[in-house]
């Protein structure tokens, strides 16, 4: 028994120094995290991240402390403790249980409704943001820049300085963006349109990636977006208008469910993770793929390819 | 706690007393029912309408309540039974009216771009009229 | 979908097991699967002739599957979970198994032990399980044996329908456990999304094992809520106020409320999901009118209730032994009765924190944010209580307290991290990640299974008559602590790095040290099972040193305390008389507790009966059918159900009567031995000399 | 609660020297008050699914609610379901004070007559409907329309199953406590599915309609 009850404040401190550096850890990982933001969104949840813990610590800290000394004073057989077996209330004690939680709630839940309409995804950063469409394919994304008159897949470069906005939608089933060092996640879905707005502060990689389980690829429908200075970024541009064109056959293939090293075969190139460029000779393709989903009839099959909807039984509408 | 429904009272008299309550309840449901379909018949203005139809249709269920179900504050059993019905209706409001709150937040938010809107716009009115 | 249907098969033929595909390619993956199906035959055969060996089918049949005893039938439902759980927990094992092994690059095909689908099927069965087959039997199966007990009542207000509950439950359990066997599981989690669980996108058997499993089950679960909330309202001793009740009764009755009305928005959503796979309809189907959000709107009206269903009878039990192993009352009994019923309330008010990142406006996410931490209050007052309780007690680390302690320790951090969560803004970055995933862990092993082996720990003696050994259950806490700690710390840490949740491969090399420690803190926590299973054992082959016959080895304060272990089937000889709470206790400190009473009568208990049974199996029976579009059978299955009830509404069960005589017989020679054996004191408790006749000079908590 | 206090259901007259029927009377017919609640809320969640296919998006281009709904049919159907709501007042009161099982099992009839009638009405106009092209694989709404006036009609078909069960019942047993606590259970559900249907014939129907 005493060995049982010394260990009880090793775990204690066990789990005190976890919760000091795991955070720290996951500062040390690349390009992926929030918690190394290339722009204003991240940055801010970042901070809002470590700004909850430490309020929160508040009432979680005298738990941590509390419960290890607890436990020591009051084991049975401790000399000199004090042993009040009947009581069983204080009026005092109930308003400090009571009021501390409901004072941090009161402080948290100002800092959650000042950050979360700061965050808001659809407000814009800025004035004239670049305007970027994402169709969320399965296993893949595809870019496009309609202003810009280019395409992408699974590619995303971004001037630094200018907010973007970026539209969302999917030609399959739900799915979820994340380019957690530049910005929080938003649902996709078929029919629908979501956004993003979000800016790079400086120059830098960040994975972007699917969140939102969707089958066998889902763990490789990952994408790069590059920030990069407005003159390389103009450069970007015009070497991609270069490309080949994303014309309905094209678009059909990258439908198929596929990763995009598997996508590429499909079109005749190499087999790798590169990305796909090409220029976009159809500026309303994003409408397009939108309206499909709202065509009376809904199981159509334009030159786009299908809904997805099992075929209509007779006797629907019309 | 007092009793409701005891049957302690003289039989003849009280028979005659619930089936008065059954006859009231039922007159006041036709009532109200008639005057939720004469509402929509009327040229009143649709919200007007609504409105109408949703406050006859509270009132109505109100009705059944007491004159059907026999709830009431009164005590005992229908009491119990009327607060577990309080309750239920509590959450359940919280339920739908969170439902209708965000699902409708949703739509707006989700088809306000030029693809979905030109769509909603050329289906015109609600779909009444479908074939094209 | 044209997929050929045999009007006698329906879609079943020989190609649909693991071994077809062993035998297709022989993988690491298809040599998991058709080993786990391996499992489940040889261990459904070895069940088998044990029991036909030890001539069990008789006393099994007679004095536990036609029982309608709710403490019975407890004990079934926590048997149920076990077996689950063995399936859930090597599971959980093998996913992190292959993480740790997943390790791969953009163009290369996923590598790891198993198949990316294999994978995905292995983290959607292990959810459903976990939740649905092992959570909550086990806490069902808890109220069950206990609160009857703690109101003073002989039974569950509908006996009858509480064995209809656990077949439904049992049926769905078994649903799951043929589609290792037959078929394929569902690969969309256990909160089975669509459109990617419609049919257009899933296709075949999976999604639809899932909808039956859950329907059925969920329907006894409704049940149950029922018969736990008409049981407190109606079935209470004289005297024993609401204000009287003992804590875990009172978080019964929170779960119960919140069975009743969460459970029917899963049983809807499901059934238009099903609508939506076997009819056409376009409930939740892209385009045609279909609505997505609605079904994640749906699902979490039930969802989130669902996660407190499981947290508030971990809850009862915490305030049940930290009272009794401090030696001291309960502190704060009405703010603990106010805290139980605001979470209960408010859990339904939240639901939208499960999809911040859907897209409504900054106002909703903010009204449901706020909502969201205003359970932190009543969570963290419950916490204080106990701790307060144990300030200026005499505190025993027994096992139970070894688990309260790492509650706390432990639950903390998981609420705290649900606070973060909780937070719109950041929620947008680490919904979907593994952050998550050591949230809910970190909730939920710490809270649920922690709370839920504790109560086992503690009740154990109660039901069959012998304490569990203290060396062993500590040695399993401390594993279930360790092992925990190392299996899901890492996770947040990947979360932070942006890992998504449900990921067959992972390109980031970084994240590999950390797979590693979670790999390692799994094969911890399948030595916390081992060794809990070795505890039972051990404890079995002791169960002469440890009997406890006085039935209160603990010197605890409430009612079911003052009866035999293991307790006899009526309970109390007669129905008690409750004067305070903690009534037991005051009998104690008012001297002579066990006086026997004046006069006895007769005994009525529901008696046994099939019904259960029969449901059961059609249940199952229309489950398997539907899955295999077996319509023939579906349609039998269907009516058989129909006709059940319908002879279930027409007939009135007697009850069985146990005569006066043989309760008085039973009941004196109980107190006989009680008046003849030595007390022992808490220096005492974990020694022999403990036979469950607590010295009375000392507090009772 | 059960210690003695006896809030008797209406409908239920068993007379004194029976508290354990009472209480066992009261059991029941909470619990069955408790399942109905449950039952509440799949309607109230089938009618928000309802409310929010109600739109251009939910109607995918099929028909709506001008094109399908009948105001006369309705009426109808509402009238007869009152009807028999109301009548099964002469249940309870029949029960409740002349016990003449001749004339429980007459008023049963009417109900269940009643009931009968208005789910012709009903499945004509689903008939009727789905000539129309108002099945429920046209669109969301029209699937929501489907399942929940379905599942009310459903309802109202297990409720007239339950009439002539315990029409049998009072056959075979005759009017004991047993068949008196049964019978007040069925009041109850069958007032229930009246109240249900008033949410349908306001909200499904007329306010569209408006
Ligand atoms: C009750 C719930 C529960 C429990 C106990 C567990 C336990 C474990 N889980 Fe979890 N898990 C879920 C619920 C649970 N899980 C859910 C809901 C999901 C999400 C699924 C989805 O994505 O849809 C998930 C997903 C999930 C993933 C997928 C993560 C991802 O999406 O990337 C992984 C991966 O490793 C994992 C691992 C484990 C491991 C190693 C354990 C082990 O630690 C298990 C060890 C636990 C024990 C050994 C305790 C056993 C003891 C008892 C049960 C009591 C004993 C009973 C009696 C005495 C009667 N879980
Ligand atoms: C037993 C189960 C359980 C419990 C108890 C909880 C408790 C909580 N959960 Fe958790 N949760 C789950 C199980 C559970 N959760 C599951 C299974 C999921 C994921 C499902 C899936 O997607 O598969 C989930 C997901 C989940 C999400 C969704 C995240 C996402 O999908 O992006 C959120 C967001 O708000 C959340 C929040 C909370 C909060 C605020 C609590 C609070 O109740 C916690 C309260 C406790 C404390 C706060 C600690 C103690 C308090 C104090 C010491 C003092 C007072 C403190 C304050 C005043 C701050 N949970
Ligand atoms: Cu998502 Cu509309
Ligand atoms: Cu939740």
């Amino acid at each position: 028994m005493q060995a049982v009850l010394r260990s009880v404040p090793v775990c204690a401190g066990i789990v005190l120094l976890l919760c000091a550096l795991l955070p720290q850890a996951a500062m040390a990982a690349p390009t992926q995290s929030f918690l190394q933001p290339m722009g204003p969104v991240a940055e801010e949840q970042a901070t809002h991240l470590w700004r909850v813990i430490a309020i929160a610590m508040v009432v979680i800290l005298p738990v941590l402390i509390g419960v290890p000394l607890l436990v020591w004073r009051y084991r049975i057989g401790a000399k000199g403790a004090k042993y009040t077996p009947e009581w069983d209330y204080s009026a005092k004690l109930e308003w400090l249980l009571w009021g501390v939680p409901v004072a941090v709630v009161i402080v948290l839940a100002s800092w959650l409704w000042y950050s979360t309409n700061r965050l808001d995804p659809y407000e814009p950063l800025g004035p004239a943001p670049l305007r970027i469409q994402a169709i969320g394919l399965d296993w893949k994304w595809v870019f496009l820049y309609p202003d810009e008159g280019v395409a992408t897949v699974n590619a995303l470069a971004i001037p630094v300085g200018r907010p973007v906005e970026l539209t969302l939608t999917t030609d399959t089933v739900m799915q979820s963006m994340l380019i957690a060092p530049l910005t929080g996640q938003i649902y996709a879905m078929p029919g629908m349109t979501t956004k993003l707005n979000f800016a790079a502060t400086r120059t830098g990689v960040a994975e972007g990636e699917n969140t939102q389980f969707n089958g066998a690829g889902f763990g490789r429908q990952k994408f790069a977006v590059t920030a990069m200075e407005p003159a390389r970024h103009a450069a970007w541009l015009a070497d991609a208008r270069r490309a080949p064109m994303l014309d309905a056959a094209t678009y059909r293939i990258l439908r198929h469910r596929s990763v995009l090293a598997e996508a590429r075969e499909e079109l005749g190139l190499s087999r790798e993770a590169t990305p796909l460029y090409f220029a976009l000779p159809m500026p309303d393709l994003f409408e397009r793929v939108v309206a499909k989903y709202h065509a009376t009839g809904g199981g159509g099959s334009g030159a786009l390819g299908g809904t997805g909807l099992p075929s209509r039984p007779q006797g629907g509408d019309e | 706690m007092t009793r409701p429904n005891t049957g302690e009272l003289d039989p003849g008299e009280s028979a005659k007393a619930e089936l008065r309550k059954y006859a009231l309840g039922f007159v006041i449901s036709v009532v109200l029912t008639i005057a939720a379909f004469a509402a929509v018949l009327s040229p009143l203005a649709p919200m007007v309408k609504i409105i109408a139809v949703c406050a006859a249709a509270l009132l109505q269920v109100a009705t059944h309540l007491r004159h059907f179900l026999h709830l009431s504050f009164s005590g005992g059993q229908s009491r119990e039974d009327l607060l577990l019905v309080l309750f239920s209706v509590c959450l359940l409001s919280i339920m739908a009216g969170g439902t209708v709150w965000i699902l409708a937040d949703l739509q707006g938010r989700m088809h306000d771009s030029e693809a979905t809107r030109a769509h909603g716009a050329a289906r015109g009115d609600g779909g009444a009229t479908s074939a094209p | 979908m044209s997929q050929p249907t045999s009007p006698i098969f329906g879609r079943l033929d020989w190609t649909v097991t693991p071994y077809t595909d062993l035998l297709h390619h022989v993988t690491s993956s298809t040599i998991v699967g058709a080993g786990a199906a391996t499992v489940l035959v040889l261990g459904t055969l070895g069940a088998v002739a044990l029991v036909t060996r030890m001539g069990w089918w008789g006393p099994l049949f007679r004095d536990w599957l036609t029982s309608a005893d709710a403490k019975k039938i407890g004990i079934m439902y926590i048997v149920l979970a076990l077996v689950m759980m063995a399936r859930g927990i090597v599971e959980g094992f093998v996913m992190r198994a292959h993480q740790a092994t997943a390790l791969g690059t953009l163009s290369a095909p996923e590598s790891g032990l198993v198949a990316p689908d294999h994978f995905a099927q292995l983290f959607s069965t292990h959810g459903t399980i976990m939740i649905f087959f092992v959570a909550m039997p086990l806490l069902i199966g808890l109220i069950n044996f206990v609160l009857p007990q703690q109101l003073g009542a002989r039974d569950m207000a509908f006996p009858v329908l509480n064995q209809v509950s656990l077949g439904l439950t049992a049926a769905g359990a078994a649903l799951v456990m043929v589609s290792l066997l037959i078929g394929k599981f569902g690969t969309g989690g256990w909160t089975v999304y669509p459109p990617y669980t419609g049919i257009a996108y899933s296709p075949g058997e999976g999604v639809d094992y899932w909808l039956w499993a859950i329907t059925i089950s969920g329907i006894g679960s409704t049940l149950t809520g029922m018969n736990f909330a008409v049981t407190i309202f109606k079935k209470r001793a004289p005297g024993m106020h609401f204000m009287r009740m003992p804590l875990f009764c009172w978080t019964s009755l929170c779960v119960a409320i919140m069975l009743i009305y969460a459970m029917p928005a899963l049983t809807v959503s499901s059934a238009m999901l099903m609508l939506d796979r076997y009819a056409g309809f376009h409930f939740f189907t892209n385009g045609a009118g279909g609505n997505m959000m609605n079904y994640a709107n749906i699902f979490w009206m039930f969802g989130h209730p669902e996660v407190y269903i499981l947290i508030l009878p971990a809850f009862g039990v915490f305030s049940e032994i930290s009272s009794t192993f401090s030696g001291k009352k309960l502190y704060g009994y009405t703010s603990l009765v106010i805290a139980s019923m605001s979470i209960a309330v408010i859990s339904f008010t939240v639901w939208l924190h499960h999809f911040f990142t859907m897209g409504q406006s900054a106002n909703v996410n903010i009204a449901f944010g706020i909502a969201t931490m205003i359970i932190g209050v009543p969570t963290g007052v419950k916490i204080y209580d106990w701790m307060a309780t144990m300030w200026r007690g005499q505190v025993r680390i027994t096992t139970p307290m070894v688990y309260l302690i790492g509650f706390f320790m432990l639950f903390v951090i998981g609420g705290l991290s649900g606070i973060i969560l909780a937070n719109p803004s950041i929620d947008y970055q680490v919904h979907n990640s593994t952050f998550l995933v050591a949230h809910f862990h970190n909730v939920i092993i710490p809270g649920v299974l922690y709370g839920m082996l504790a109560g086992i720990h503690y009740w154990f003696p109660k039901a069959f008559g012998f304490r569990l050994c203290e060396t062993w259950g500590r040695r399993t806490a401390f594993l279930f602590v360790g092992g925990f700690l190392l299996t899901f710390m890492p996770l947040y840490v990947l979360g932070l790095m942006g890992m998504p949740r449900r990921s067959p491969t992972f390109q980031n090399p970084d994240f590999l040290p950390w797979m590693y420690v979670a790999g390692v803190g799994a094969v911890l926590m399948l030595c916390a099972l081992g060794s809990l299973g070795w505890t039972f054992w051990s404890s079995w082959r002791r169960r002469a040193d440890l009997a406890v016959p006085g039935g209160d080895p603990w010197n605890g304060g409430t009612l079911e305390w003052s009866s035999p272990a293991p307790v006899p089937a009526w309970n109390y000889p007669r129905i008690p008389d409750v004067k305070a709470r903690d009534d037991w206790s005051a009998a104690k400190r008012g001297g002579d507790p066990w006086k026997g009473p004046d006069d006895y009568a007769d005994i009525e208990m529901p008696a046994n009966t099939r019904f259960g049974l029969v449901l059961a199996a059609a249940a199952f029976a229309l489950g398997f059918a539907m899955v295999w579009h077996v319509w023939w059978m579906g349609v039998a299955a269907l009516l058989a159900i129909v006709a059940a009830v319908m002879w279930r509404g027409m007939i009135v069960l007697e009850p069985e009567i146990v005569p006066a005589a043989e309760v008085e017989r039973a009941d004196r020679q109980f107190r006989e031995w009680v008046a003849a054996a030595p007390p022992a004191s808490r220096a005492d408790e974990e020694t022999p000399r403990n036979r469950g006749v607590p010295d009375i000079t000392e507090f009772a908590g | 609660m059960s210690n003695g206090d006896n809030g008797l259901y209406p409908g239920l007259n068993l007379g004194a020297g029976h508290g354990d029927a009472h209480d066992q009377a009261e059991t029941s017919v909470f619990g069955f008050w408790v399942f109905l609640m449950s039952d509440l809320i799949i309607f109230g969640i089938l009618f928000v699914t309802y409310a929010a296919a109600l739109d251009p998006v939910g109607l995918a281009g099929g028909p709506g609610p001008q094109a399908l709904f009948d105001m006369r049919s309705i009426a109808i159907q509402t009238g007869l379901l009152l009807l028999g709501g109301a009548a099964y007042g002469g249940v309870s009161l029949a029960v409740k004070y002349d016990g003449g099982a001749g004339k429980v099992v007459a008023w049963l009839a009417i109900c269940a007559g009643l009931g009968a009638g208005f789910l012709f009405f009903e499945i004509r106009d689903f008939l009727h409907q789905a000539q129309e092209g108002g099945i429920p694989q046209a669109s969301g709404w029209l699937s929501a329309y489907w399942a929940l006036v379905g599942l009310h009609g459903l309802h109202v078909a297990v409720g007239i199953a339950w009439i002539g069960a315990s029409a049998a019942q009072i056959a075979v047993r005759g009017l004991d406590d047993v068949v008196k606590v049964r019978l007040s259970m069925l009041g109850v559900f069958w007032h229930f599915l009246d109240l249900v249907w008033i949410g349908i014939f306001s909200f499904v129907f007329l306010v569209p309609l408006s």
